[in-house]
Formats: structure tokens, C-alpha cells, sequence
């Protein structure tokens, strides 16, 4: 057996195992983060409680954002409407980041029309 | 007169050759195919239309084709050249791939790295071939089935082979309806097709922004060699799967990756110069291509039945050659093998998980030759 | 008149010339397609009715995939309300183009949320 | 205190020219016209601003202006100078026109030829003015009236010209409306100009199909110094018809060519620094881009009375001046003109035949003109 | 045996540094902020998983890392050393800014341009710290609470600073609603707190045209510095306001920003490789950079106060407060601190006129900066 | 007080002064604006009505040309439905507009489908 065909042979037999190690490692890891899920899935149920007050508190804001929007709708060329529409396709998240959506390089606001293209 | 005579000689008639013309029905075959046939047209199309525009004859001098610097198609070919147009293809498949049926079945990811012994077999096959060692690399991740990594790794191993493999592993990737379905009936018994699995279980959105980070960390350590792939792919799958990031992932999997789509089949096409493209090296090329598909599926549906000995519930093997990637074209043909024997077992979820984990085997084994060869 | 006037008209007619010439083959090119549909069309309606029955057939494919979807809607990510509405809006498609179309690069999956933008 | 006059020094009030003042003005006018007037404004409005920013005094060396080595106007601009922005637009294109009416009757394909008499009769001209052949080329290529055309052939041919033309190529598109209608009028009778056509068969999706293919290989044959330009246009045009990438077209008709358009009118506008444009050069630039139009215009009637003689179902001639391209604005304009003799004759539908034949029949005499002084 | 340990060497363990740890961690912290705390996600999740990206351990000579020439991060990464990225991003948010709260009340514009004194004085305090002049203007850009102005300016001055830098900058900006409240109600009493403003005149859709193109021409003969910033900026918003070419605005500040944004977050976070990023120099920067938006925030709100010495309708000195940028963050915050002490004062409307004239505030200033110094 | 830091207080003094000068020449230029508005707004009033007969009689010309492709709707590809929703979305524009906003690059169409995407 010539000397390219051992060498090709070996690189073969360990570049497949690298390939085998890596993905069980991944395998390994996915398998581990899903039985720690049940733990925080456990400790999450109890935060979501406190987030749930929080909110409450933070929709306050929302809220008063909201209003100050209505109240200077004489500017005309504010809708209601459309920052309805904002929440509704976000309401999974906190409130914050209804605000936080509409914002692009942490320094510079979003048209309401970003969503409509 | 004269003028006329110049003109004509800078165009077709004065530089015609019958390599060009036979690389012109090669073109016209991957439209036919892409449009009328439907196979992979996204690709199919884009890829034909540039073997047209590659192998019109012409004078070179015009700064026109694609291999002149400084015409337009090699500034276009140069996101090929230097591999940046497969990372941001990869960017927008991570912002739109969904991990979790690999990750409601994590112990399925092992079918993706067995059936990337057909990259290893391909490159020994290619040495044997009398291949040098970098260019048998190149060829070999013909058996990864995932076009972006063949052509980055042989930009950065073999370019003067691009052509060839990508259009090779084009090729069979949209035969894979053709070449797997035997491989698996060869390989399995009718009461092991029959196997029915368990669906799983749901995944957790934790989970989902977890494993890219994790699933970064794990290859790019190991084989860092694949960095350029699958940090852009676990990069796009976060922006999906974060939330926080949607309009960034929706423009990676829309405008950005179709752009890149384009340039990128157009020029990789148009690469395919006769001159370049009809040697004998390129029959070789697609004959170990046709060999890596094959024994990357058998390893897939072998390591999918050797798994079942130390299984209390058997995995279908039909499945493991879902793990050569392919996505989704490999998944589908198991669910239609195992439909033929029982029209009421849904392989196609499970097949799934090698199927996506096949595209981060697939990248790892590029890491790896990139390593040893690069 | 001199040399580069002389050059000029006779360059003029030439390259007007050249684009008569390819419009034309184009033209004439259009007209042959033309007239050769008429015999591919009719050769069409036969070939549709075989396609009808092939059609028929995959269809029971498809078939078959979306009940797997549905079966493995446990899995609590996948609707079937947009596989049906992928259906529609390439309904002029035989179905095996309906999978088609949602691969990208011949090796990869398009998540559902491809077509909502 | 030093400082602070350093700074000025820097600024506007020690670089101003009353040459750049005059330019600013123009820029003012081109966002006046693209704004309050709806012409073009797609193209005058990104122009308009880049002429703004080409003319705002500077002193070199802080790497701002568009001719400094590295400064972002000049990285943005090479996509002009290399030519690749104009193949990208023409893509988009592609992408977005429908053929159908030209397939429909493909002889009034003849009529888009005729119109580009227009190209070389203003090189013979631009000759007699005492421009070289390369320069005249760039400028006969105004005749063709086609933006991206005129942009890229110059950016090939007389990249010193390239502002001049590309402003003087954009202005007279923007005054077709005007231009035109006299031209037509005088070269017609009124019987003439009520001939009623028939309305077109219909288009099978077999022959929308096929034809980018092969107007693609014809004209890649006949004058390959065309494909930078008619193998995009072409390829965008199989992207959409083909049904099966219709992704990948609808990329490259919005985002793609909308990013390419913004870039291309910025740094056009930008290129025209008072310095180069206000010569007197540009002043016969101007002089012969309205000989081109007029020419033009004038050949495509001309040529469609003569077809009328062979013909049995007879040509309305106002068609003939849509051949010049300027899609679709002079299509508009021959509708309107009929319109005046005849409400109800609807003549839009056929003059948009020769206005997309217009502008491949402009390409293939840019392919020329680059195969003879390239 | 030895190709195996070859491939180790390689990889990470061969490798592998504690700075390299350090900065992994730091990375997930980002990502922990932008996913989790869900600020400025846009931002923080493309840096952080850069900077992953950036630290990975690498043997050089693979032609992976950012560093390395013709590798793909590099390439990426010249949008940010050649400085193309942030005026494409100026671009965006020209497209998606509405300036007319600013127009509405022109005077509010003065708080854009007082909280701009955090730039100037944290320049002296990087001065006194030893910095060159050209890094001390680098760092003092910080106190203008713009990403992009930030990292356009850094790398034109200091590109071996340009990552603390950024990375300082978002920090910084990420912590604005925890660092501004105590500033603001130290230097205001209650009664300022609770003054009502008026609302404002709506603005004639002229007006919204002109601006940008007036404030263009006033900048840019100023402070030509600022052209590749508020050039940009003032085109987007033209191609916006004139609703003419809404369907590149469209584009700019959609599909387009997104790609710049993706591409610059990535290739920001990669170039924070530790050995590089922990230095002591990042560590003033750091303490610099806080300094600068304390002093910034305390700038617009005494400012705000001089103002209301000569003002009839008194200015609620909160407002000034959002002079530094940080669009919009700083503005909710002035409306937050504000509702604190009287729920119906709806602050937030006045708010963003210093907030969106901070941003052209802080690119003067970035121009001024570049023209001592570049 | 060493020499730099003499030049640094300097610099400081001379930067924010620019910076405030120029933001101050744009607020004096906007209100400037603001002022001639009033005039111009008067002036407008008169000049709409001029533009609402010119309208009348550009309107009857976009009627013919969608009469015409009414009337080519032969052809098979043309939907009226189409045009007129064109026409809507861009209202408050005059009616050539409406053609010219379907024009890209001057010179070539843009398909019916460009607002579909
Ligand atoms: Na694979
Ligand atoms: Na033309
Ligand atoms: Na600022």
C-alpha cells in the first residue's frame, strides 16, 4: 500500500471521528440542557408570577407613552391605530420591547411605518 | 469592410469552439431541469443561465468574461473567489432553519455525522484517482450534499476545480430522488421500514436560543476550520430564534440571501468554461460524486441500524439517509420510502433531525480538511 | 471629406447594420417559436391528460406529507393553515413544486414564515 | 484662534468656486423636476442630491470627495467606474418587464432597431465636433436613451465624459414628452395617424419562456459586447418568467435594484464636480444628446412608413417613436399623440413592442461600440 | 497519529488564553442583555455573538480571523476600517427618522447641540489621560451617544481603538435609562419637573422637503467633516419626505439597513479579539466613556435652564436631557422621569426634538473632529 | 498648564462653538421657513384651484389609457383591478404620477406585480 494511501486512510478515520465527537458533544449537551429546562421551567413558573405585577406596572408607562401620543395627535400625522397594531404583533413580549422593537442602532428612532414595506 | 472583418472576429464566429457549444446544451439541460422538471430551480436556474453566459465565444481582451480581471463578471465571481458568498448564504439558511425536531431528538444528530463518511471515503477514492491531497479534499465534500460548503471549501482548496464540483454536487443533489430510494430498499428489511417512531417531545424557546450559542462554541473549538460556515449559520439561527432580532432574520432569509443567491449561481455557472470545465479530471469528478452520495447514504441507513442494537425504541433506519443533508430533499425521500411500505407512518419530522444535523456534519468535516489542507 | 469622416459614416452603417440584423433574427426567431407552438400545443393537451393521472398520484404524496404534519403537530410549531395557503398561491404548479419551492440551495429547509415577510 | 482658521480653511468658504455654486443650482433644478414635477423622480431626486454633495466646497486631502483614493463616496462610486452597478440595474429590469406585447407581434421589433439610427448618426456627429471615436462612441450612446446603457458604456469608453452624458442622457429622458410630439406630427399625416391596429394574439408561457434564452444567444453571438448588459436583463427576465424563482425575481426587482439605484444616482450626481463638468465639452455633449433624441425619434416613424408599404395590415407610425426606448415614457407619448386625433384609439399597448425593443436594441449598438473602441 | 495532534494545535486547545475566555464571557453577556433584558437587541445580539466569533482560539495562518488579510471576516469587516458601513446605516435611519417634532419647534433644536458638549470635554479628559490627540478626539466621540458616528470617526482616527470604542459606546447607550434619571433630578427642582409644555404646530409637508435639503447645505459648508454622515442622513430623509421615491426609502430603511447592520454588529463584535481589546488603554476608555454621557445629559439639562431665563413658554428642563442622542432611549427616559412627578405631562413628544437634533449635533461635531484631525 | 492641554481647552471652546453655531443657523433657517409658509400656503390656496381643473383634463387622459388596456385585455394579462389599486395607494399625487411612479430608471416598465413582492 502505497505511502498516499495510508495517509489518506488515517486522515479519513480521523476526520470522521472528529466529525462523529463533535456532533456527539452537541447530542450530549442538547440532551443536558433539556433535563436542566424542567428545573427552570419549574423556577421560571414562579417569575413569571412577579413578571406579571411588573408588567402591570410597566403597561402603566406603555400606557401613559401611549396617551401623550394621542394627546399630541394635533401634530396630525400620528395614528392610534397603527401602535395598536405594534403591540398586538409583539404581545408576547414585555412591554419595554414594544418600545425597544421600534428602535435601530440604539440611537435612532423607527417611522411607525417600518412594519407595512 | 475592414471594421466589419474586426468585428466579427471579436465575436462568436471568430472564437467558436465545440467545447462551448457542448457546455451551451449543458446550460440549456440545468434550465430544463430547473424549469420544466422543477428540481432545485433556485439554484438549477441561476447556475444554467451563467453556463450560457460563460461559454459564449468570445475575444478575450473586451473585459467581458469572467475570467479577465476587471470585468464585470470577475468582480461579481470574486464573492466565489473569496468565499464570502457562502457564509451569507449560510447566514440567511440559519435565519431560517428550524432546530427543533433535531432538538426534540437529540440522539437522531448522530445519522447526520455518520453519513458524513462519505466526505472521508470520496477523498481516499479521489487520492486513489491520483488526486493531490487538497484537490481529493475538495472533491470529497461532494458527500457532505450541501452546495455552499463545496464551493467554499474548493475556492479555498482546489479553485481550479470549483466548476466542476459544484456542478457535480448540483447535479446530484437534485437526484437524490434517484439515487437514494434503492440504496435504502438494498439496505433494510421490509419489517425495519415498517418501524413506526414516537413523535417528540416539544422544545422549550430556551432551548432554541441556547443551542446556537452552544452548538458555536462546541464546533468552532473542535474544528475551527469551520468557523466561516457554521458561525454564520448558528449567527442567523439566533437572530431567528432570539425574537428580539426579527427583522434581521427576515431580511437574511429574504433580500439578503436571495441577492447572494444570484451573483452567486450566475458566476459559479459562468465559471464553467469549456476550456476549463471539459477535461478528464471533471469525469472523475462526477464519477467519486456519484460514489460519495452513495456510501454517504448507506452509512447513514447502516449507523441508523447498528444504533437500534443498544435502542428500546428502534429508530426506522429509512432515516439515516436523511443524514447526508440534502435539506429537505433527503428528508422527503424517506418519508416516501417509508410511505410505500405503511401510508400511515410519518417519517418526515424524524428525518428531519439528520437531515439538518447532515449540514453542520457536513461543515465540521470542511473545518477539518480545511485544517489539514488550507 | 476627411479620413475620420469617411471612418465614421462607414462605421455608422455598419453598426446600424449589426442591429438590424440581430433584431431581426431575433424577430424572425419569435415568429418560428410561434408557429411551432401551435403543434406544441396541441401535443400539450394529450401530454396533460397523462400528466392529470401522474398528478393524481404525487397528489396522494402530498397527501400524506401534510397528515404527517398534522400528526406531529404536538410538536406545537407547525400550522396547517399556511401549508394550505403555500398550496393556493402556486396552485398552477404540479405539487412536487409546491416542496420545491420551499427549498433554498438544494440542501436546506425554508422555515414557514418564508412567504410572510 | 489658529485652529479655528485652520478649520474654516478646511471648509466652504475656503475652497468656494462659483463653478460649484452654479452646479448647486442644477442640483436644485433636478430635485425641483424629480419632486414637484413627477419627472423621472426615481433617478433626478438620488441625482439632484449627489450633485449637492459633489459640489460642496472642500479642500482635498480629507478624503471626502469622490475622486480621493479611499474616501466612502469613492468605494461607493467604483460600482460606476467598474461598471457593475449598470448590469445590476438591468437585472432588476429583467426581473420586472413583461415581453409579452413585443412577442405578440414580433415585427414591430423592427421599429426598436430603426430608432437606434440614433446612436451612430450622433457619433458621426459628435465626430465632426472634433470628438475622438472613444468619446464620440460614449456620447452617440445617449441616442439609445437608456440610463443604465449610457452609464455603463462610458464608464468603459470616456469615464472623463461620464457625468456629462449621464446628466445630459437623464435630462432629455426626463424632456421626452416635449420633444417628441412635434417630431411625430411633422413626419405624419393626419390619416396616418388615425390607423387603427389590431389588437395582439395572445402569448403562450412556452414562448415568454424561451425568448430570453434565445434573445440571449442571438444577440451574445452576434455582439458579445453586449452581455455585461443584455445577458443581466435577459437572466432577470428567465428569473420571472420561469415561475419557478419567482423569489429570487421579486429580490431583484425591489430591494436589489432599489439598492443599486440609490447608489448609482448618488455617486453619478457626486461625479459631477464643477471643475470637470462645466466645460465646454459638456455644453456639445448637450448640443448632440438633443440631436439624438431628435434623430431618433425621427428614424423610428420614418422607418414605420416605410414598413407600411410592404405591409397589409398597416402600422400606425407615432409607434415608430417608441422605439427609441425611454420606457415607457414615449410609449406614453405616442398614446397621447394618437389620443389627440382619435380618443379611442388605444395605440399604448402596441408602442410598448418597440419601446422594450429599443432597449435591447440599444445594448446590442453599446456591444458594438465597445467591440470597436473597447 | 501526528495528522490528529496537527489538527489539535490548530484548534482551540492549542491555542486557547484566558483573555479569549474573558472576552467569550463578555460576549454572552451582550447577548444576556439584547435577548433577556431586550436592550437594543439590533445592536447588542450581532456584537455579542461577534465577539464570540472574534475570540474563538485560532492558530493564524488559516485565514479565518478578522485579522488575517483575505479571510472572509476581514473582508466583511472593510465596511468598518474603510468606513462605508455607517454612512449606509445614516442612510436607514434617514429613511425611517421623522423630523417634523424637531421642525415644529426649532428652538428645542439648541438641547441637540449643548449635550454635545460631553464630546468636547471628555476629548480634554482623554487628553489629560495621556491619549494622542487624534485618540482623544476618537474617544471623546463617545459623549455623542451615536453608534455609527462613533465607529465612522474612530476608524478614520483610531482604528486600534475603534472596538472599545463600540463597544463602550452601545454599553453606555444601553445603560442611558439607568445612568440619566439621577443626573436629571440632581440639577432640576420639582417645579421644572412639572412644567406643561405646549403643543406644537403641525408642519407643512414643504417644509419637510426643504429641511433636508437646507440643513444639508448648512452643515456641509461648515463642517464638510460631517458629509459622509449627515449626507447620508438628509438623502435618506429627502428620499423619504418627498414621497416621490418612497420605494427606495422603502428599501433604505428596510432590507438595506438591515444587511449594513447585520454586517457591522458582526465584524464590530470580531474585532474585539482580547489581546487587542483587554489592554489599560480599553479600561479609561471605559471610565471616559461614562464620563462623557454624564456630562452630555448634564449639559442639555443646564442648557435647557439658561434657555427658560429668556423664554415667555418655559422649557421643561428634563428635555434636555435627550439632546445626547440615543434615539429614542434618552427621549422615553425625559418622558419616564418626567410622569414620575406629574402622570399627564406627555413629555415624550417635545422630547424628541433634542433628541433627533443631537444626532446632526453629534456628527458636526464627529466633522469637526475629522477636520483637525483626520 | 502644559501645552496640550492649553490646546485641548482651546479645541474644546472652538468645537462646541461650531457645533452650536450650526445648529443655530438651522433652527433661524427653519423658522424662516416656517414664516414664508404662511405666504406660500396662500399662495397655494390659489394655484390648487388652476390644479384642479388641469387635473380634469389630465385625468381624461389617464382614462383613455386605462380604457386602453381595458380594451387590450385580449391579450389576457391585464387586470383592471390592478390599475386602480395603483391609483389609490397614490391619491393624493396627481394623476401622472401615477404612471410615472411605475417607471424605474427612465427609460424601462415596471410590472404590474412591483408593489405585490
Ligand atoms: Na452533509
Ligand atoms: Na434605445
Ligand atoms: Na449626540
Amino acid at each position: 500500500m502505497s505511502e498516499s494511501v495510508k495517509f489518506s486512510l488515517d486522515f479519513a478515520v480521523i476526520g470522521i471521528s472528529i466529525v462523529f465527537v463533535s456532533l456527539a458533544i452537541i447530542s450530549f449537551a442538547i440532551w443536558l440542557i433539556r433535563k436542566a429546562d424542567d428545573g427552570w421551567q419549574l423556577h421560571e413558573a414562579n417569575k413569571k408570577e412577579e413578571a406579571l405585577e411588573k408588567e402591570q406596572n410597566i403597561d402603566t408607562t406603555t400606557l401613559i407613552i401611549i396617551s401623550a401620543a394621542v394627546a399630541t395627535m394635533a401634530l396630525g400625522r400620528f395614528h392610534i391605530r397603527k401602535v395598536r397594531r405594534l403591540m398586538k404583533g409583539d404581545s408576547q413580549h414585555r412591554p419595554w420591547s414594544v418600545q425597544g422593537r421600534a428602535v435601530l442602532h440604539g440611537s435612532h428612532i423607527t417611522g411607525n411605518r417600518k412594519r407595512q414595506r | 469592410m475592414e471594421i466589419f472583418l474586426d468585428f466579427v472576429q471579436a465575436g462568436a464566429i471568430g472564437n467558436f469552439t465545440w467545447g462551448n457549444f457542448g457546455m451551451l446544451i449543458v446550460g440549456c439541460i440545468f434550465l430544463y431541469l430547473g424549469i420544466a422538471k422543477d428540481y432545485e430551480p433556485l439554484l438549477l436556474v441561476p447556475i444554467g443561465f451563467g453556463i450560457l453566459v460563460g461559454n459564449i465565444p468570445l475575444a478575450s481582451g473586451m473585459q467581458i468574461g469572467i475570467y479577465e480581471e476587471g470585468s464585470v463578471l470577475s468582480i461579481l465571481y470574486q464573492g466565489v473567489t473569496q468565499g464570502w458568498y457562502p457564509p451569507l448564504i449560510f447566514l440567511g439558511i440559519g435565519a431560517m432553519t428550524d432546530f427543533s425536531c433535531m432538538l426534540a431528538n437529540p440522539k437522531l444528530i448522530l445519522l447526520g455525522a455518520a453519513a458524513q463518511a462519505g466526505i472521508f471515503l470520496t477523498f481516499i477514492g479521489a487520492v486513489l484517482l491520483g488526486f493531490e491531497y487538497h484537490e481529493a479534499a475538495a472533491i470529497g465534500i461532494i458527500g457532505g450534499a450541501d452546495g455552499p460548503t463545496a464551493i467554499f471549501l474548493s475556492s479555498k482548496l482546489a479553485p481550479e476545480l470549483l466548476g466542476a464540483i459544484a456542478v457535480s454536487a448540483y447535479s446530484y443533489m437534485a437526484l437524490v430522488p434517484v439515487i437514494q430510494p434503492p440504496i435504502i430498499k438494498l439496505l433494510t428489511s421490509k419489517k425495519e421500514r415498517l418501524i413506526k417512531m414516537k413523535p417528540s417531545k416539544p422544545v422549550s424557546k430556551r432551548l432554541r436560543i441556547l443551542f446556537p450559542i452552544i452548538a458555536f462554541l462546541i464546533t468552532a473549538f473542535i474544528a475551527p476550520g469551520s468557523l466561516n460556515l457554521l458561525g454564520f449559520l448558528f449567527f442567523g439561527n439566533l437572530l431567528k430564534e432570539s425574537m428580539v432580532t426579527e427583522r434581521l432574520a427576515a431580511t437574511a432569509r429574504t433580500a439578503f440571501i436571495d441577492i447572494i443567491t444570484i451573483l452567486l449561481g450566475l458566476t459559479v455557472g459562468a465559471s464553467t468554461d469549456a476550456s476549463r470545465f471539459l477535461t478528464p479530471e471533471s469525469i472523475k469528478i462526477f464519477i467519486l460524486g456519484s460514489l460519495a452520495f452513495g456510501v454517504a447514504t448507506a452509512a447513514g441507513v447502516i449507523f441508523a441500524k447498528i444504533m437500534n442494537v443498544f435502542l428500546k425504541n428502534k429508530i426506522n433506519p429509512i432515516i439515516g439517509a436523511a443524514g447526508v443533508s440534502a435539506v429537505p430533499d433527503s428528508a422527503r425521500v424517506c418519508q416516501m420510502v417509508g410511505a410505500q411500505e405503511d401510508p400511515n407512518n410519518f417519517l418526515i419530522m424524524h428525518a428531519m433531525a439528520p437531515n439538518v444535523a447532515g449540514v453542520i456534519g457536513s461543515a465540521i468535516g470542511a473545518g477539518v480538511l480545511l485544517a489539514a489542507f488550507g
